[in-house]
């Protein structure tokens, strides 16, 4: 086998082991001298180095490991940081249109207005920090109300909720909302 | 006859599984199936599987009872010449390929399985890539659109409820009360009449043999009319008593109104 | 930049992440259009693939992954103690057959191609992220949808669905087929 044989499967075994790893066990492994994978290693890291990839080797008391260019962290942090629009389900949009063009809404009442249950769409926004509870309503079973969280405004760029573009529809009309869920499924045609 | 329980339920997947293991022993076309054979051998495996005081599972069961109907409608005249009559397998038939279709995509997928995925994926990294501020990027009108979409379905949900209530209450309420007018007349002209032939025969819907129904049962209930019937599933035969009326039910029945 | 210079940020971006990446988030996070990154993941790609690296891209259902060239599989896996048992059981397969060939299937359109209760099938392909639920039916009782996961299109080393070999299973040859379905595909209902 060719030198660069051997570095390729080095950087397969670098990157499926993520973390650091001893030259002998590689050596162990491919049943070649320790000397020459760590000589393999060297050149690798250099070649890294010199095309400023993406990756790098960084040696560690002995040991291997590959690493994320420090050239491109603000590249990576970037892509942490921008989460798109897409990250957001058509259901957690809706459960959180819900919420905000209400102030504030109990479970019952987002179920009502979209007629789905909608108990996964709400842990989803309190798990991304787009809604948080505002207590309890004083009404049987003391629902939680929730309402829309600091990081909500920032996503819109809302300074309150006096931003939300109106519309001039409501769901129930000026009346109380009706006590009975909404049924699609009537029998009979 | 001889049993050979070889096999055992467990080593199926489904009735569907088993089904298909009897039509390749028999070497019988899938488009032809021999349902006395095929039910005969079925029903032998259960028995055998029931001996050994096994469990069966009920799909099994219920393919059993499926099988014999089928035979039973294979064995019964057909009722009409026409040459679109249905064969009563062929639902059977659709199922049977549709699960071999599975089976066969199974096998496939297994296959694919045990050579693919030769790829090692590693964690998303623990490095230290700066602070990072997760922040959303979400459109102001994107939850306007949302907002008025719902409320638009929500009105829509409501009226259609609405409307779907009052068109049946309606549509029952009418139909009922011609229907009751429709026995009154016909019961003057016969005395006796039959229900399938009235009100189950050529031409009548799921709603007429319903609102049929339910007028006979309005007619007895007011002691106006007599129902016989003679098992099960049978005709019922209506025949009106003294005190039915020629005039009677001219006016909405109490029970509809 | 160059495009080599966007390819290194690329490299560094899978590599940090590990998981699977759609072309638009890294588009947004480098401030380029979407068509530009997908023609440089798919160069960077072939360069992987022409060098024989070590690692390389996979396409799985529109986002883009970074993993260990499966030419070095046997290599890799002599790092590692042990690897699991990867293969299902029969009824897992079929199950996992019926949601792959419809795109999409509830528990009863499972049921109804096998003829057998899946409900223990499905949760064991949900346990191990091979199938996902895709939301609700707008069907009485408002059933889960079930598709496959990124999982399975990683397991099973499939870009897109269109990957899916149709099966035949005409008795009788080809002539056969038409009659009952002309699509190849299990028909949904």
């Amino acid at each position: 086998m060719k030198d660069r044989d051997y570095k390729n499967i080095l950087e397969a075994m670098l990157f499926a082991t993520g973390e650091e790893i001893q030259p002998g066990r590689i050596a162990s492994a491919l049943d070649i001298d320790k000397g020459t994978v760590e000589r393999l290693l060297k050149e690798l890291s250099e070649e890294y180095n010199g095309e400023h990839r993406g990756i790098v080797l960084r040696e560690l008391n002995g040991s291997w490991q590959m690493c994320t260019n420090p050239l491109y962290f603000e590249n990576v942090r970037l892509l942490f940081e921008k989460i798109d629009n897409k990250s957001l389900s058509q259901a957690a949009y809706e459960t959180l249109a819900v919420i905000a063009y209400n102030t504030e809404a109990t479970r019952a009442k987002v179920e009502s207005v979209r007629g789905v249950n909608s108990g996964s769409s709400i842990s989803t926004l309190v798990d991304k920090g787009l809604i948080e509870e505002a207590g309890r309503l004083d009404a049987p079973g003391r629902p939680v109300v929730y309402r829309p969280s600091v990081e909500f405004y920032r996503a819109f760029g809302f300074r309150s909720l006096d931003d939300l573009i109106p519309v001039d529809t409501s769901p129930e009309g000026p009346e109380e909302e009706p006590k009975v869920f909404p049924d699609d499924r009537i029998p009979m045609d | 006859m001889e049993v050979k329980c070889d096999l055992k339920l467990e080593n199926f997947q489904g009735p569907f599984d088993l089904l298909f293991h009897l039509i390749e022993k028999n070497e019988m076309d899938l488009y032809d199936i021999q349902i006395s054979e095929i039910t005969e051998q079925y029903l032998e495996y259960l028995f055998a599987m029931e001996s050994l005081n096994m469990d069966i599972a009920s799909e099994f069961l219920v393919m059993a009872a499926t099988l014999l109907h089928i035979k039973s409608r294979m064995l019964l005249p057909t009722v009409s010449e026409e040459e679109d009559e249905i064969d009563p397998r062929e639902q059977l038939v659709l199922q049977l390929l549709e699960y071999k279709r599975c089976k066969a995509s199974a096998g496939l997928l297994k296959d694919i399985h045990a050579t693919a995925g030769l790829n090692f994926y590693r964690k998303p990294s623990s490095e230290d890539f700066g602070k990072t501020e997760r922040t959303y990027s979400l459109a102001p009108n994107v939850l306007r659109d949302m907002y008025v979409l719902i409320c638009e379905r929500s009105i829509a949900r409501k009226n259609l409820g609405a409307r779907k209530v009052n068109n049946i209450l309606r549509h029952e309420k009418y139909t009922v009360e011609q229907k009751l007018r429709k026995l009154v007349k016909l019961l003057f002209e016969k005395e006796e009449i039959s229900f399938f032939e009235e009100f189950m025969g050529k031409g009548a819907n799921r709603l007429d043999s319903i609102t049929g129904f339910l007028s006979i049962l309005e007619m007895a209930r007011s002691r106006k009319a007599k129902l016989r019937q003679r098992g099960i599933f049978e005709d019922i035969i209506v025949r009106r008593t003294e005190q039915l009326k020629e005039d009677d039910f001219t006016d909405v029945p109490e029970l509809y109104k």
